[in-house]
């Protein structure tokens, strides 16, 4: 049958909607091929249509088969480009190197032009009456208190605050900070809340 | 102290501007790169073809011929379907999958409810949208709306009952993501009620691949 | 340190708070989040916001960390962040998710300067489709057959739901909205002043943007 | 949206307190407030009520509807009601979570107005439930819900609008007079010809 291959991507992506997997580069490689065959047999019948009018048809049925095979693929990769959005904003600019490796280099590409063209919007913000910008990934969640304590659950090191502190985040250490100084470590999960 | 905006003057006016009316498609959006209708679309119906298509005897998987003849019918996923019926002239007539015929047809109208939709359609709206148009006495449509409607006090159960997996059965995968969508509502807010405050947490998908890095390490 | 005098203009007798502008802003957050569609945008606000922040940042430096003050306007200009941020968030989510007919309409809208977008915002928005088009064309589409290769922007294309039913409040009464119905029977209703609904977005889409409803 | 955020709008609310101490009049952004006397009732914005309660600088004065005699007559009323009654203030059950967890002590009878409230919400709740059950037989496309809260109104969320929704879609796709949905509408041409059967 037409266009199976291609599926299984589609159920890749559908499988894990809050992960996202390796970039599936042989099967795109695959259907891609497939979609060559389909096209090549159909010059041949299309040049053939004169002398037996109903291959016409086959041609259709195939033609309909590369469109389907399109559609599929731009489907695959426009939503991995989601999942690689909600990466930027989950982890910020640099990626950890296990996420990072699995995107393609052409998909790594993607994110870095994302990423600058957002960080470009979001230094505009503002700038008329002389703000730097504004970070966008920060300020989530409608403020409680503006200090709460965190535990820190991997080996971070040091933080410094915006009045000049400095803190040692070291794995299991505990700590009273100021909420819109931990939010984004909180995020990527360096820090846990406690309640 | 004195500020100097002149333009939010401005800008409170535009709030009594008559705003110029908009051209927008009126239709749902296209849906070309859902994955949904992807899936919906990639579901098989019944079709009989009206003209001969060389070379395509591998569609009917029991026919052992090189072409595939007018007149024989055979099960081809919808976009496949749709595709060929859309040319003109058609080159296929789409028939009813059994879901929709009449037998069923009176089953649903007569108790909704007690339809098992994840056996037998889980995609029972969603391919009922694009067949209702085969169906000539147009009793599908009808079908499909009175179907949805007597349901949806399935959905509702299913989002307030703890027993998720009991009350979930019985829909079909679209029914199945708002029954969840609306007990994660409910979930939300009793735990908005019962915490004195929601604590910052983890994103999603950084948790989650900690999650899958976490299972993975473990298998080794 | 004192905030909520009085802004003056010179050229009108309208006189607009920090209070009243905080209240708008805080106001087009909610309806923001709420519609299925980009609404105008509203930067004078947020600028007028974030000129009042900065002024209160700077004079929460004069006062002594112990100062009562300190700690009430500190969670005050957090609560404001929260509101500019949110909302600018929200409006980026949809510039993306519907980004080709939103820079379609929009390059109209400049043209009789009824913009939705802040010129930051539809510079990123054409950025984003560049960026996608370039993508898609770079991974797959350049290494399809002939004529497969097209980057079809309408059918790429992903529209906000108008027809999707919202919730709202009627600021003031609002008589003959017209619900239509597909079986051509057109029913005209009232909405009374305070009265809440639930209905489809399209037929009150004009009266979100002229503020004579709210989102709820 | 989400309860919190909710929340959020709703602790823009006015209340009163009793502060412990002495202050002129604060100069916020959404207004000023004082100036505060110690021992003397001042309006403030909730969320500076519990900010400043949890800094132990003031007591909480329950607004007047958080009373046992008062919601007791509300629950019964709504009981009596096929309609949902007016509550007596628009964010009631953020106002009743946040004061009863922060002040609880400054409310009398704290334990027995928290059953209360909650009875009253399950009640308008259940009838929300079956409103949506009746609005979703009759096929509607419209409803009117007065005097419903928003934390209320997002409690049906996303599951009434999808639901209309989705009617309204299949209904909209299966009209006879809409033109089928072409997957694959594009005609095949190749090479700048465009033959056809």
């Amino acid at each position: 049958m037409f266009a199976e291959k291609v599926i299984e991507l589609i159920k890749e992506v559908d499988r894990n909607p809050d992960t996202i997997d390796q970039y599936n580069d042989e099967k795109i490689r695959q259907i891609i091929e497939e979609m060559h065959l389909l096209f090549k047999l159909n010059m041949n019948d299309a040049n053939a249509t004169t002398e037996n009018r109903s291959l016409w048809t086959t041609v259709q049925v195939r033609h309909s088969a590369l469109e389907r095979n399109k559609r599929c693929i731009l489907a695959y990769l426009y939503n991995r480009m989601k999942k690689i959005k909600t990466l930027r904003w989950e982890f910020g600019a640099v990626l950890p190197p296990d996420i990072r490796e699995l995107l393609s280099d052409d998909e790594y590409q993607w994110f870095s032009k994302y990423s600058g063209n957002l960080a470009l919007y979001m230094r505009s913000l503002g700038q008329d009456i002389g703000y730097s910008g504004i970070d966008l990934t920060e300020n989530l969640k409608p403020p409680k208190s503006l200090f709460i304590e965190v535990l820190c659950v991997v080996d971070y090191g040091k933080l410094e605050l915006e009045d000049g502190d400095v803190v040692m985040l070291k794995k299991n250490s505990r700590h009273y900070l100021p909420t819109s100084e931990c939010q984004t470590l909180i995020r990527q999960g360096i820090l846990k809340q406690i309640m | 102290m004195v500020i100097n905006c002149q333009s939010l003057i401005q800008n409170l006016k535009i709030n009594n501007r008559i705003f110029p009316k908009q051209k927008q498609m009126s239709t749902e959006n296209s849906g070309y790169l859902s994955i949904t209708d992807i899936l919906v679309t990639t579901e098989k119906v019944p079709c009989k073809f009206l003209h001969d298509l060389p070379k395509m005897g591998f569609l009917d998987p029991s026919a052992a011929d090189v072409d595939l003849k007018a007149g024989c019918s055979v099960e081809i996923p919808l976009w496949l379907a749709e595709s060929l019926y859309s040319r003109r002239p058609p080159l296929v007539s789409v028939e009813l999958p059994k879901i929709y015929k009449e037998s069923y047809r009176e089953i649903l109208n007569a108790d909704a409810c007690a339809v098992d939709l994840h056996k037998l359609g889980q995609h029972f709206y969603e391919l009922g949208c694009y067949v209702a148009k085969h169906d000539i006495k147009s009793e599908v449509a009808a079908t499909l709306n009175n179907t949805y409607r007597q349901r949806f006090r399935m959905l509702l159960a299913a989002s307030m009952s703890s027993d998720s997996i009991n009350t979930m059965q019985p829909l079909s995968a679209s029914e199945r993501i708002q029954a969840a969508d609306a007990s994660n509502t409910e979930r939300s807010f009793l735990t908005w009620l019962q915490r004195g405050d929601t604590p910052l947490t983890t994103a999603n998908m950084v948790a989650n691949h900690r999650k899958r890095k976490r299972a993975e390490m473990e298998m080794l | 340190m004192e905030s909520t005098e009085e802004l003056q203009f010179s050229d009108d007798e309208e006189e607009v708070t920090a209070e009243t502008v905080l209240k708008t802003l805080q106001s087009a957050w909610q309806n923001e989040r709420l519609s299925p569609e980009i609404l105008p945008h509203q930067n004078d606000m947020v600028e007028c916001m974030l000129g009042q922040i900065q002024h209160m940042e700077r004079n929460i430096n004069k006062l002594s960390k112990t100062d009562l003050r300190t700690s009430i306007h500190k969670m005050e200009i957090s609560r404001i962040k929260f509101i500019i941020c949110n909302y600018l968030k929200t409006r980026l989510n949809k510039i993306e998710k519907y980004c080709i007919p939103i820079l379609n309409q929009e390059r109209q809208r400049i043209e009789t300067d009824t913009n939705y977008l802040t010129p930051s915002e539809y510079k990123y928005a054409q950025e984003y489709v560049l960026n996608m088009e370039n993508h898609m064309k770079n991974v797959v589409l350049n290494k399809m057959p002939g004529n497969m290769q097209v980057f079809e922007m309408n059918k790429m294309a992903e529209h906000p739901n108008l027809q999707t039913h919202v919730f709202l409040k009627a600021n003031e009464t609002i008589n003959g909205v017209v619900l239509e119905d597909l079986t051509g029977e057109d029913e005209e209703i009232d909405l009374e002043e305070g009265s809440q609904h639930i209905l489809q977005y399209k037929p009150i889409a004009d009266l979100l943007k002229n503020g004579k409803v709210t989102l709820l | 949206m989400e309860p919190y955020e909710i929340e959020f709008i709703g602790e823009n609310r006015i209340i009163s307190i009793t502060p412990n101490f002495t202050h002129d009049k604060i100069y916020l952004i959404c207004g000023e407030f004082g100036p505060f006397r110690a021992g003397l009732p001042v309006n403030v914005p909730l969320w500076l009520a519990i900010m400043l309660k949890q800094k132990q600088k003031c007591h909480v004065i329950p607004p007047d509807w958080m009373d046992v005699e008062v919601l007791e007559n509300i629950k019964e009323e709504e009981k009596r009601s096929r309609f949902f009654t007016k509550m007596p203030n628009e964010h009631y059950m953020v106002e009743a979570k946040l004061i009863l967890g922060s002040a609880a002590e400054d409310v009398p009878n704290a334990p027995e107005i928290k059953t209360i409230i909650k009875d009253i919400w399950d009640i308008r709740m259940s009838k929300l439930r079956t409103s949506m059950d009746a609005l979703m037989k009759t096929g509607g496309g419209y409803g009117r819900l007065d005097h419903l809260t928003m934390m209320e109104i997002n409690s049906v969320k996303p599951l009434l609008p999808a639901a209309m929704d989705n009617l309204l879609r299949m209904q909209m796709k299966t009209k006879k007079t809409a033109p089928s949905l072409n997957l694959n509408s594009s005609t095949f041409s190749q090479s700048g010809s465009s033959q056809n059967t």
